[in-house]
């Protein structure tokens, strides 16, 4: 299992903060679970297409969309950050 | 070295007392104050609400403060940032920065806020008369933290 | 605008409010306190007096603070300085500069002090187990404004 | 007349604060004057020799030594100043 966390904008076009789910047997990486998110289609799609700026943060560090990801992981995705 | 996310307000003469702890070889406090403004990209903002990630945002605000340490002779270093619910003229982030000699704490309180603006998960959303919006971010701050 | 010459400490939350004035404009506070040190140049300091030119002092510190307010887009600017006897831990300096946005708010409170430093006629005298001894200008200083 | 003030080492050295004296008749800027109190002997000389680093100030702002002086100035004399 994995867990995927969604914040801010995103979050709210999902309607999602959350969710715990089996890690895909083809998702090796940061861009293959957006992919598998977005093949999920209607919003996800809209959202991990690839138009829309997203960024990853694996085991609550940024990361890179190749980031290797594996079982126990924690992957989170959420706009450019506006803080300060 | 300290790291708090809060949604109450601060004190800044109290944070900096504590943060110096009577030590005489600190020489000088730089420090930064981030506050609400009413208006943002041309509109008037009533309210905003700030969201991060527990967790990731103490370990982020950990991380930037250890590379502000390593790069530069520093004492120590406070970061106070506010979640929640906020209005204008609301106090939202204090960075305070103790060292020997003014330059090292001058350079790495700038360095400490550029990089939290870049890479701290924190989002804004304001409330304006057309409605809520997310605030977008800013390439500047982007430029801002490629100085370093 | 303001400048005072004074021997008393000051408040640095208080002042920084003051300074703000409830302007919701004002999105960053750059802050830089100085504060005494108990070595300096290998020896200790038991305590310090600090010397100035009445009425050359308050020009040359408003000087500074116009020639930050021409070169960068800042609010309002603050500089408390203390004279008379000082103890080691004690406040020296406060440099307050307020903005909308917060590059310019610190380079007008690094560049203040920069020149407050070389340019604001203000001297030290130490008191050590050595005895009394004048503090000598570092060539640091110099340089550092001379980045400007 | 004009106004000359000492400060911190130097009016130490001195013993004078300050004095208010008649502009020498051979003093046309900063640079005279102080070859006018230099020629004064003793501490006088050992302070405005040119030895010692002193900063001037006229009516109040920095200047070099060739800045003109005429009666009714006030000109400072001090060591490189170490506030902040």
């Amino acid at each position: 299992m994995i867990k995927v966390l969604f914040f801010a904008r995103l979050r709210e076009a999902l309607g999602v903060a959350s969710e715990e789910l089996a890690l895909p047997s083809k998702a090796h990486n940061v861009a293959d679970l957006m992919a598998h998110l977005a093949a999920r289609g209607g919003v996800w799609q809209q959202q991990f297409d690839g138009c829309v700026q997203i960024r990853a943060a694996l085991n609550q560090e940024l990361v890179a969309n190749t980031a290797a990801i594996k079982a126990g992981d924690e992957i989170a995705f959420f706009p450019p950050v506006t803080g300060g | 070295m300290a790291v708090r996310i809060q949604t109450q307000d601060f004190d800044t003469s109290a944070e900096i007392t504590a943060l110096r702890r009577a030590r005489a070889d600190i020489g000088a406090v730089a420090v930064f104050i981030g506050q609400m403004r009413d208006m943002n990209d041309g509109s008037h903002v009533a309210s905003m609400t700030l969201e991060h990630y527990p967790g990731m945002t103490e370990k982020a605000l950990e991380g930037i403060v250890t590379q502000a340490k390593t790069r530069w002779d520093i004492v120590g270093a406070l970061v106070i940032h506010r979640v929640g619910e906020l209005k204008p003229l609301d106090q939202i982030v204090l960075v305070a920065v103790t060292s020997t000699h003014r330059g090292a704490a001058f350079a790495a309180c700038e360095f400490i806020m550029d990089y939290l603006k870049t890479q701290a998960p924190f989002w804004k959303k304001e409330t304006t008369p057309q409605g809520e919006r997310w605030v977008e971010a800013k390439v500047s701050d982007d430029e801002a933290k490629a100085r370093w």
